[in-house]
């Protein structure tokens, strides 16, 4: 396979350390709800960048990045539909109704 | 194309149809009367809400609503009375429900059917539909004096709640009495509104919700206070006013 | 030459590559093992003829049907078909000489042997009584039987199935013969494929969840029980989330096989045959979707169960497909009733009564009276033992002389088809009857009222355990008596008939070329 | 067969086949890690705040440290797979090194935490001596840390063993080309195991930083 410069590498790995001090910082401040959802983009950002980049998804066949997607879609519908229960069983009736 | 729409069409009309009838057995009915139930290896524990307890057995007036709750002391069972079409698994930590009304007169087989050890194909007995004035008779008979909460203080008084809760104590714990439906102010700031899960929550996980302006020293009952003992507390905490002194009077209206 | 000729060492079948000689130590393993799970299962319904429990106790009771449900879905079924014919025939469907991963391939067989150990170690040390389905918290706080060493056994076969998926995906995707376009590939290769999609995103999830409660169990700590904080339905949300697709890991490979044999005895082009690729892949893909539908009563949401019941019905769709997909193949064919084409037909007419009434289940106020009673135990029966084993038999017959080649006694082999057919309806019918009635599964007691049906259970039971003997009798004989084979014994279509029965170890002396669509039947010729 | 005689219509044929495999591997991966996911949501779900007192506990800033040295193993490992396909053997076994030696360095640092909070009796079950606010949370907390962390620290070693064993065996080669597919597929499986652990550092270390 023919491999990518290395300078993509490098410029890569530039990138993922200034995410990573990037989600540290910002960690620090008070965001509210913001904070996970934050820490959350910019980890799927540095993953991406690595499938991307390191594992080669970008210039690889769709045969392989089907593949890789597939996981998380599996793991969307185990989260979703788990999660579906979970997210209404509290709007199911109470077992006891006050009297 | 036609192959698969005709079944899909067939196949949409069935699940609305269970659907419905799945729902209506889960909708608490307004009014309904409660009943308690408690499976542990390997039987099934009975409470009625005016503190009428039987094992294995469960009595029911025909043609009235009856809502009943469960719960387990160990692991899944599964509360099963074949003749009624229902099931529901006793889940632990949790209260499941089911909303039957008994239509004919006469004894029928209880089961248990999750697997739950060794005697599962022997937990069971028989749940018997009586005529509405003879199951009246019936649940007057060995009811104690003040139904299902008068159990419910005695074991408050069995696992020394009242040390700490009785308003004479000496150990700074808040008053119980007319805390259901109360908004209780917590030290985090939040408020919750004190209902059954709460105060489930506040016995075994006291932790969890700490009351402001009290420090955390309540023990934890997990392990000591059975399912049975947690209905009869609640059926207690549920029913004693703001005014009643705490471990000396409890009221007279079921929960 | 063939690959039985290639050496006769021990070494050279225990640590052989070839995808053909695996296959065939897959077959020997397993098939110990349906027996295990047979006795287990002759165990059940000796103890099961009368409504007392007297010939076991309950624990023994307990673990026997463990036993018999760990032993048959993992040991037998899940492996049966795909490590058996699969790996014998995929390579030979798509004309390639060797699987993608050859070394993986034999790891895959050391590795079913391995957790084939632990089940055994486990029986013997004094079993396991958690039902196939290890519910927490009784597997993890209250059971005192081996519930760890099972769980390690269940967990390193699943990596054995992870390896199969992965080789065939690969070999599927790479390793076609020139000219073998996707719609052109057998049915069987379409059903191995889909199939090891849903082995390789199920099973991990088995594998994390139970090492989840063994860690339950040893340490006191975890997810699952209420006491730590935990949730006993999110084990059952995971357990099934991996179960139900596994039960299309079951059924997807015999489906392939009845098209595979109904086509060749029908001497017809399958039905739609593009329709049946899409068919096996969505019942693969919307197999994710409906797991809650063994959770109806658990506890969970009820509209979490409403959208898993309409789901349920999504999933039948396909599967309707397929049925009438057969039914078409079959009309105006010129059928002949050879041994294996009456295990594919008792096959599609048994999973067509096991599918319908699964749907029966799938309708939530219905389930509510009949889970965990003997309907269900029925249900899976049918479609497991009346459809997948039934088809997996039929495949054994069919490509017998492929593999062996020797021809296997016909008389004979119509016979066992037919006692076990009937023994099959007499011992699973009546479990309908008696679930619809409410007798409870897992129960070694029952209300003397059951007897009479049970008694005709366990009388089915006798005669199919006869139907089972007899296949592992003439087969054993034929190996050594049989009648040699030709390449193309039924005048089939297909790469694996081009070649020598048995095949040479690289499968094809010069490299076949496909140059059109599968299943040129002719209803004309005639079978030989 | 001498492989590196093939010619490159072969060497890509086998190139994409051998990654394939290891992508369909890694989607197990993918799905062995989500139910640890599910669990991980599940427990956070439940009481947040306690979740988030519990994460204080761990040590930000080594988990910080530790993951610019995976990131760092990335880089080294992309460019001993570069190496490997251009036939550089010195600069490919260099890299190799580097990177095993980094993935070396993680797991010590790991090993410090982990040394550290058995000291501070954060390890659930019985030495679990925590009894603040919150304790069964905090102590599911630790449970999904150890496991998580923990599953991901097999996946590390069985990479740094591997990577290893290449190594060696690609200084006795004359040709490395002829290991350019096990070398990319160990690569993809390395960067699988950085982006777990991508995942895995801001939902331990950076729960609750701010005050
Ligand atoms: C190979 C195994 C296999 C297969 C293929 C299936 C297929 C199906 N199963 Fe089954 N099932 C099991 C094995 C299997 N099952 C097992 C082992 C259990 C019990 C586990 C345990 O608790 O131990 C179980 C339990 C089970 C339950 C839970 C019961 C309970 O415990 O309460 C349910 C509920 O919905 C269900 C439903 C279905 C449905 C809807 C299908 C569908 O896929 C079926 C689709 C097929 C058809 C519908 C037939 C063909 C169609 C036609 C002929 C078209 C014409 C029809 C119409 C127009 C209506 N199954
Ligand atoms: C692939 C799956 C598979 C297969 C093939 C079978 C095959 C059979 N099963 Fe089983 N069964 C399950 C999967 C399977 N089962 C599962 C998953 C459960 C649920 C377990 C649980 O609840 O956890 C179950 C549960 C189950 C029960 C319910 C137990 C209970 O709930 O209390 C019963 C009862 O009749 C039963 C019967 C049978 C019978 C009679 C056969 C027959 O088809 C078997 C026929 C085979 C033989 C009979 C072997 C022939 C050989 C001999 C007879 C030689 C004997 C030799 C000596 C004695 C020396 N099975
Ligand atoms: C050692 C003393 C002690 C004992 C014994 C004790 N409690 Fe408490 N309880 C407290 C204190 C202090 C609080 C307030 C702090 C808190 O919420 O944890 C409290 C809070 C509660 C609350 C929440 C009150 C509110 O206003 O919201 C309930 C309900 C409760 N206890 C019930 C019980 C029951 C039932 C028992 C017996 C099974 C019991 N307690 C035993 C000390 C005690
Ligand atoms: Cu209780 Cu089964
Ligand atoms: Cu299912």
């Amino acid at each position: 396979m023919t491999q990518p410069a290395a300078r993509a590498y490098w410029i890569t790995w530039v990138m993922l350390l200034a995410l990573l001090v990037l989600t540290f910082a910002l960690a620090h401040v008070r965001l509210g709800n913001l904070n996970a959802a934050v820490s959350l983009a910019i980890g799927a950002m540095k993953a991406l960048l690595v499938a991307l980049v390191f594992m080669k998804l970008r210039r690889a066949s769709t045969l392989l990045a089907v593949f890789a997607v597939a996981g998380l879609l599996a793991l969307a519908i185990l989260f979703g539909l788990s999660g579906a229960d979970y997210a209404t069983r509290a709007t199911t009736p109470a077992p006891w109704t006050s009297p | 194309i036609a192959w698969s729409t005709i079944p899909l069409a067939i196949f949409v009309g069935i699940f609305v149809w269970g659907a419905r009838v799945y729902a209506t057995l889960y909708q608490p009915a307004d009014g309904a009367m409660k009943v308690f139930v408690v499976g542990k290896q390997w039987m099934w524990r009975v409470e009625h809400a005016n503190g009428r307890r039987e094992i294995d057995e469960l009595h029911l007036p025909v043609d009235e609503p009856v809502r009943i709750v469960i719960a387990t002391e160990d692991v899944i069972h599964s509360f099963y009375i074949p003749a009624f079409r229902v099931k529901q698994d006793a889940v632990p930590g949790r209260y499941t429900a089911l909303t039957v009304t008994p239509t004919r007169v006469g004894t029928y087989e209880l089961h248990c059917s999750e697997y739950c050890g060794t005697d599962h194909a022997r937990m069971g007995g028989h749940v018997i539909v009586m005529p509405k004035d003879e199951f009246a008779q019936w649940l007057d008979q060995g009811a104690p004096e003040g139904g299902m909460a008068a159990h419910g203080k005695e074991t408050f008084e069995r696992l020394g709640c009242s040390g700490c809760h009785d308003p004479r104590a000496t150990v700074h714990a808040p008053d119980l009495a007319g805390l259901y439906g109360r908004v209780v102010h917590l030290q985090d700031g939040r408020s919750v509104t004190a209902d059954e899960a709460y105060i489930r929550d506040a016995i075994l996980l006291p932790r969890k919700d700490v009351v402001a302006g009290y420090e955390p020293i309540m023990p934890s009952y997990q392990g000591q206070a059975t399912e049975g003992d947690l209905l009869e507390l609640i059926a207690y905490l549920k029913v004693v006013a703001p005014g009643d002194a705490m471990g000396q009077r409890t009221g007279t209206q079921s929960p | 030459m063939s690959y039985l000729t290639e050496g006769f060492s021990l070494r050279s079948w225990l640590f052989t590559k070839d995808h053909k000689r695996i296959g065939i130590l897959y077959a020997i393993a397993i098939t110990g093992f349906f027996f295990l799970g047979g006795i287990a299962a002759t165990l059940i319904r000796m103890e099961l003829a009368t409504p007392a429990g007297d010939l076991v106790g309950a624990d023994t009771y307990n673990k026997l049907f463990t036993l018999h449900g760990v032993v048959m879905v993992w040991f037998f079924l899940i492996p049966s078909i795909p490590s058996t014919l699969g790996n014998f025939l995929v390579p030979l469907m798509i004309g390639a000489r060797e699987v993608a991963f050859p070394r993986l391939n034999i790891l895959s067989w050391w590795i079913y042997v391995l957790g084939g150990i632990f089940v055994v170690l486990t029986l013997v040390l004094g079993g396991v009584d958690t039902g196939w389905t290890f519910y927490t918290p009784y597997s993890t706080m209250f059971s005192n039987s081996y519930v760890v060493m099972a769980a390690a056994g269940v967990f390193v076969v699943g990596f054995s199935s992870i390896l199969t998926g992965l080789n065939f995906i690969v070999t599927i995707h790479r390793m076609r013969a020139p000219g073998m376009t996707w719609f052109r590939m057998p049915l069987f290769v379409w059903s191995q494929y889909a199939t090891s999609l849903i082995l390789v995103l199920a099973t991990p999830v088995l594998a994390m969840t139970l090492t989840l409660m063994a860690v339950e169990r040893l340490w006191h700590i975890g997810i699952f029980d209420p006491a730590l904080g935990g949730d006993p339905l999110l084990f059952q949300h995971l357990f099934w989330f991996y179960s139900h697709p596994a039960v299309y890991i079951m059924v997807l490979p015999a489906m392939g096989v009845a098209s595979e044999i109904i086509t060749c005895f029908a001497r017809k082009r399958v039905f739609g045959y593009k329709f049946m690729a899409y068919a096996i892949l969505g019942i693969a893909g919307f197999g994710f979707l409906v797991w809650g539908h063994h959770m109806f009563v658990s506890g969970q949401s009820i509209y979490a169960g409403m959208v898993f019941s309409l789901l349920s019905y999504m999933v039948a769709v396909p599967s309707a497909i397929k049925v009438f997909n057969w039914t078409a193949t079959l009309y105006k064919g010129s059928i002949e009733f050879s041994a294996p084409m009456l295990y594919a037909l008792g096959f599609v007419g048994l999973f067509t009564v096991g599918g319908l009434t699964g749907l029966f289940l799938a309708a939530l106020a219905v389930d509510v009276h009949l889970t965990d009673t003997y309907f269900v135990v029925a249900h899976f029966h049918y479609i497991m033992v009346g459809g997948t084993v039934m088809a997996y038999l039929g495949g054994l017959h069919f490509w017998w002389p492929k593999v062996t080649g020797r021809m296997y006694p016909e008389t004979f082999a119509r016979v066992a088809a037919v006692v076990m057919f009937f023994g099959f309806n007499l011992t699973f019918f009546p479990q309908y009857i008696l679930g619809y009635l409410g007798m409870p599964r897992r129960y070694h007691e029952y209300s003397p009222d059951f007897q009479l049906l049970n008694v005709l259970s366990s009388a089915g039971a006798s005669i199919l355990a006869v139907g089972y003997l007899l296949p592992l009798v003439y087969f054993t004989w034929s190996i050594f008596r049989g009648r040699r084979a030709p390449p193309n014994p039924w005048h089939a279509k297909g790469l694996e008939w081009a070649t020598t029965s048995p095949p040479p170890k690289d499968n094809f002396d010069t490299m076949p070329e496909v140059p059109t669509v599968p299943y040129e039947y002719d209803p004309r010729e005639v079978a030989a | 067969m001498s492989e590196h005689t093939l010619g490159p219509a072969e060497r890509a044929w086998r190139s994409e086949t051998v990654s394939l495999g290891m992508w369909v591997f890694l989607l197990t991966e993918v799905m062995f890690f989500g139910v640890l996911f599910l669990a991980y949501f599940h427990v956070r779900h439940a009481d947040p705040e306690g979740f988030g007192i519990a994460s204080r506990h761990v040590h930000e800033w080594l988990g910080t440290f530790n993951t610019a040295i995976l990131l760092t193993s990335s880089l080294s490992m992309a460019l001993a797979v570069q190496a490997a396909s251009g036939d550089d053997r010195k600069r490919l076994v260099r890299l190799l090194a580097v990177t095993g030696l980094l993935g070396a360095a993680f797991m010590g640092v790991k090993a410090t935490e982990y040394f550290l909070e058995w000291k501070d009796g954060l390890v659930p079950g019985p030495g679990f001596r925590y009894s603040g606010a919150h304790r069964r949370t905090v102590e599911e907390f630790f449970f999904l840390y150890f496991v998580m962390t923990g599953v991901h620290a097999i996946h590390l070693t069985v990479g740094i063993g591997a990577v290893a064993w290449n190594a060696l065996v690609a200084r006795r080669e004359r040709h490395v080309t002829r290991r350019e597919d096990a070398i990319e597929a160990l690569g993809l499986y390395w960067h699988f195991v950085d982006v777990a652990w991508v995942f895995l550092y801001p939902f331990f270390y950076l729960v609750l930083l701010y005050k």
